[in-house]
């Protein structure tokens, strides 16, 4: 179970939100939304630990997860605004290298196949670069297939997707779901996944 | 966890040689630093081997404070330092697997390539050596030192004048065992004094630079 | 109708061009190989042993044709970089580039020769005399004009970058060259300065000759060669790079 | 003139034959360069000649 | 037209003015540069005398270097440089009025401190006054000459050290004769003839720097 | 008019289009539509002269304009993905200096007149650093209002805007159109003016 407890965010000059709670237990799926600006990106690292809240904690299982540390990160993947991929780098390796620093190494086959199940079989061996906006995108949903982690925390991961790909990824975070995962997502799309499963959380309401 | 260092090392070290332009300017800064030397001071060879060591010292500490950018540079901006900062190792190893890597392909060939210019200096036998020596042992400690203020001022504008303003001083305890070597060992005093000191100095930075850079990754990121 | 004129012409030169550098490469490749021969028998079992340099001298004949090639490479460079910048034409601005990292060979060569002369005669590898240091800011420039180009991932933009730079080095060339003599003479009587052979025997004279004749005909072909690679990577769309694979697999 | 008299070329033999060496060696690694440039464009170029080939098939 | 470059020159003193740290970076870069050197060279006077103008010459020359990537880095990112593209006035003229607002901030704080710092070396009187005058008939040389490396560049990864391989090479005349002028002028033969070289070098890269800078932002900016 | 003959662009190894032709009088409209990486600004860039073309030319009153130069870039406004904004300028002194190099230096008064049109009225003396998204992107559509020249280019201005500002903006457009000016646009929003005025050029059908 993933809690927060009395989340307050300062950026610079502005405080984006105070007092924000939620818990998250096995299966749910939670919603962050509101508009440009209004902290959700910044919510989503700070439930990663990326960054230290004003006031309040995050708590997974119970404890800390500043206590935590690494047992945490463990059980956690996220998907930020950046790609976080290597331009020089082809798209097989790319996966490799995120699989290994995530501790979980994967052979060629079983990064092959997560690519394959993307439609990125013909882009396997070509260097991130020269991929499209949504080919690279893809490739960094491939983890998803990867690494059976329980907590994943997907920032915007519909961007630059086309129908069919968005439809594919709603079918995965619904079987995520199903097997006991959790997802926090926020986007500005609406996508049939948001209207039904979601506990949802609409931010620029929490400020003052 | 080895194999999360190991890959950290050999991806930063493929993405090195997929970038080769990279890694040579680097080591052509190096040498065009020492040549303007001779071209700013004049061509006798007396003066010129007086001043060797600091000279061929200044511009290696130059050449990798200017590669100092791209150690966390290019992983800050396309969001695999996030992914770093989350994985579940230990991050100050993941940092010391970087700073390596870094080495390998910044501060290696700068040693490679210094005897050659101390031959263009006039440098012989012994001083030769030891110079060799200094840099071997001096160009980790200022990768590793280094790292602390790539990471301070990771993202900020103006990020690689600060970097130097950072660093500079406390690059300044190697340039002057690194250059003092040389000239001990010169003047018939033998280098091993300072030697050893440029080790300690490396030894400590070992020790305490991956810690100081993984905590000012986390304070940059935040 | 005057825009596909200049279309036709644009494609196609480089489509004629790369066949013929294909026939002619044995050619070159052959000549050089022949004339190396030659020039190594003339040097090495003709030519006298020189009175005061001993055997040592007949580094000349690499180190001589190389310093050669190294400058006249230089400006032929930056001559196909200028008509490429001026007329647009692809070929020329292919020329440029292929021709730099010859020349680059070449600078590297004559000062890695002529260190191994200086040692012997001078009793250093290196001074900063002025020749010795307008070589070494050739070679400077030959690399700065490679690492631009390589840095700027889109080829059309990249050789026009490169060829600008090719020039504006061009320019500076001489201006180096002198500065370098001036500041090198100004002040100091030149401590160590040139022997030239006082006189050259008409044996190492032709061994010098034939061994520049040499390194010509092997810069060519080299550069004949990397052409042929540079078209085909840069017009890899174009219909006529296929039918030309084709041809050759048939 | 024997032949070891000539490899020692009256004692200048290391520098001569590092002279000469050297080229000999810079310039087979340039031809080497360039054929294996060569080769890795042919390369590619056929895949995409297979690809374009197999593209004309599913349209036709 | 007087109107658009005047108002690109305050301009861009007007942004040095709201980022001052940017400006004094540079001046420190250059301080610390030329304080490193007794460290590495050792502390005897004469030495240091004789290679005081060399030394601070490429002190100088290292410090503007640094200082390039901002003569067009931030208009390039954010768009501005476009615009300047754009503008209906002859674009080599805009470069130069950017390249003097450079130069006002970059090097023309060079020049003031340089005396300061050839007092710490040992020069004095005429020399000193040698030194002054090198710098501002060549400071802006660099400036300019550095301008096309830092168009040609702009954009480019690694750029800050691609930078510095371009355009060493193009700097070596004014260092020559920069650091020369010092030395005639100490050996009694007098530094007209350095100044002079000096001052066509100067007028050379205003002529036609600019016009090569326009060139290489419009393959820049393609 | 504007006139574009047999435009190709080529970028990398990507062909974007090749053979693109159009031609646009006083008072038409240009809307250029097409999915992500189509070549769009690739396009408009080409119009301004700042992209040269691979093949053909651009021609403004059947002169080409890169013998126009300058000419032509007095007759142009071109606004493009990035504002083209100083962060440590106030908005104030950005359009001044952007009118400045335009070669029509404007009075504090009529800047600050531009800027009321748009709303910006109270954040005229503020460093556009501290401006949202939306306000800086309107600090640039500024430039609008101020310089009386015939040919607007603009790159996705919807952009940041909230509605009010779409439909300001739409309206400004009108105008300018009816004056006998030339627009070409770019935009993924269905706003009301590309759906009635526009000529349209769709992107991404123009390659091989
Ligand atoms: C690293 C050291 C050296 C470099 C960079 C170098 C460079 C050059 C260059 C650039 C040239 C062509 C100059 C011209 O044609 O005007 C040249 C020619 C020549 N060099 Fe060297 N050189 C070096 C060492 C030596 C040494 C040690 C010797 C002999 C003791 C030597 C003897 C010659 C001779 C005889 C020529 C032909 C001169 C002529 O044709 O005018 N060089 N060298
Ligand atoms: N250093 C800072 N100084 C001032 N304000 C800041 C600073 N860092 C962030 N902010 C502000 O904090 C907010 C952070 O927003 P965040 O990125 O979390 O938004 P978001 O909801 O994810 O928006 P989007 O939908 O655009 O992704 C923004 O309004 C930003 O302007
Ligand atoms: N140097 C390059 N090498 C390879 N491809 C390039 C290069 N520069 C641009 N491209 C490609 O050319 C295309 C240019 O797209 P452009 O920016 O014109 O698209 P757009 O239609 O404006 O897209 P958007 O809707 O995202 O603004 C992109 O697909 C890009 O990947
Ligand atoms: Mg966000
Ligand atoms: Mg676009």
């Amino acid at each position: 179970m993933l809690e927060a407890v009395g989340l307050a965010a300062v950026r610079g000059d502005r405080r984006l939100f105070t007092g924000l709670a939620f818990s998250l237990a096995a299966g749910e799926l939670l919603y962050v939304h509101g508009p440009n600006g209004s902290g959700k990106t910044t919510l989503l690292r700070m439930l990663c630990g990326l960054v230290l809240p004003e006031a309040g904690e995050v708590r997974w299982e119970g404890h800390s997860i500043r206590k935590l540390g690494e047992d945490y990160r463990r059980e956690l993947l996220y998907l930020g605004h950046a790609a976080a991929l290597k331009d020089e780098l082809t798209a097989l390796e790319n996966l490799r290298v995120a699989s290994a620093l995530q501790g979980r190494p994967v052979s060629e086959r079983q990064a092959l196949e997560a690519l394959d199940a993307l439609g990125l079989e013909d882009c396997a061996d070509l260097p991130v670069q020269v991929l499209s906006q949504g080919q690279k995108r893809r490739v960094a949903l491939a983890r998803l297939y990867l690494t059976p982690v329980r907590i994943w925390i997907l920032d915007e991961p519909f961007t630059a997707l086309d129908k069919k790909a968005v439809a594919g990824l709603e079918q995965t975070l619904a079987n995520h779901l199903r097997g006991g995962g959790l997802v926090v997502l926020t986007t500005h799309q609406e996508v049939m996944l948001t209207a039904a499963v979601a506990k949802t959380i609409a931010m620029g309401s929490w400020g003052d | 966890m080895w194999a999360a260092l190991r890959s950290m090392v050999m991806r930063d070290l493929t993405l090195a040689v997929r970038r080769v332009a990279d890694v040579l300017t680097t080591l052509f800064f190096f040498v065009i630093v020492v040549s303007l030397f001779p071209l700013g001071v004049g061509p006798e060879m007396e003066t010129l081997r007086v001043i060797a060591p600091g000279v061929v010292w200044v511009a290696a500490i130059l050449a990798s404070m200017l590669a100092l950018g791209r150690l966390f540079g290019n992983d800050y901006s396309d969001g695999t330092l996030e992914q770093i900062l989350l994985a579940p190792q230990p991050l100050s190893l993941l940092v010391a697997a970087k700073v390596l890597a870094h080495w390998l392909v910044t501060g290696l060939p700068l040693v490679l390539m210094a005897p050659l210019l101390g031959l263009q200096f006039g440098l012989e036998g012994e001083a030769l050596w030891t110079l060799w020596w200094t840099l071997l042992l001096g160009t980790p400690a200022i990768s590793l030192i280094g790292a602390v203020g790539a990471a301070l001022t990771l993202g900020l504008r103006g990020g690689s004048v600060l970097v130097s303003l950072l660093v500079l001083p406390l690059y300044i305890p190697v340039l002057i065992f690194g250059a003092g070597a040389v000239e001990a060992q010169v003047s018939g005093l033998g280098a091993t004094a300072h030697l050893s000191l440029l080790g300690a100095i490396a030894v400590l930075a070992l020790c305490f630079a991956p810690l100081a850079a993984a905590a000012a990754l986390r304070i940059s990121l935040d | 109708m005057s825009t596909t004129g200049i279309n036709w012409f644009k494609y196609s030169s480089p489509a004629t061009f790369y066949p013929l550098a294909g026939r002619m490469i044995p050619w070159f490749a052959g000549l050089a190989a022949v004339a190396t021969v030659a020039g190594l028998y003339l040097g090495f079992f003709v030519a006298p042993p020189d009175y005061q340099q001993g055997d040592a001298y007949r580094i000349m004949f690499i180190h001589v044709p190389a310093a050669w090639m190294s400058m006249f490479i230089y400006v032929v460079m930056a001559g196909y970089a200028a008509l490429g910048l001026i007329f647009n034409t692809r070929l020329s601005a292919m020329m440029a580039s292929a021709l730099a990292p010859t020349g680059a060979l070449f600078t590297f060569l004559a000062l890695w020769t002529g260190a191994l002369w200086g040692k012997p005669m001078w009793g250093t590898w290196w001074v900063w005399d002025a020749r010795l240091t307008s070589e070494l800011i050739l070679l400077f420039l030959y690399i700065g004009y490679m690492s631009l180009e390589a840095a700027i991932d889109d080829p059309r933009r990249a050789s026009r970058a490169s060829g600008l730079l090719a020039i504006v080095g061009v320019v500076n060339v001489p201006i180096i060259y002198y500065s370098v003599e001036w500041w090198n003479t100004l002040h100091q009587g030149a401590s160590i300065s040139f022997d030239k052979a006082p006189t050259m025997a008409d044996s190492m004279l032709a061994a010098l000759l034939v061994m520049t004749f040499a390194c010509w005909m092997y810069a060519i072909a080299v550069v004949l060669a990397r052409v042929r690679c540079i078209i085909l990577e840069r017009e890899r769309h174009s219909e006529w790079v296929l039918e030309v694979l084709e041809e050759e697999r048939r | 003139m024997s032949w070891s008299e000539f490899w020692a070329m009256g004692g200048y033999g290391a520098y001569v034959w590092g002279s000469y060496g050297v080229a000999l060696l810079l310039m087979l690694m340039e031809v080497w360069r360039v054929r294996q440039r060569r080769r890795t464009i042919l390369h590619r170029l056929g895949r995409i000649q297979r690809r374009s080939g197999r593209r004309v098939e599913h349209e036709a």
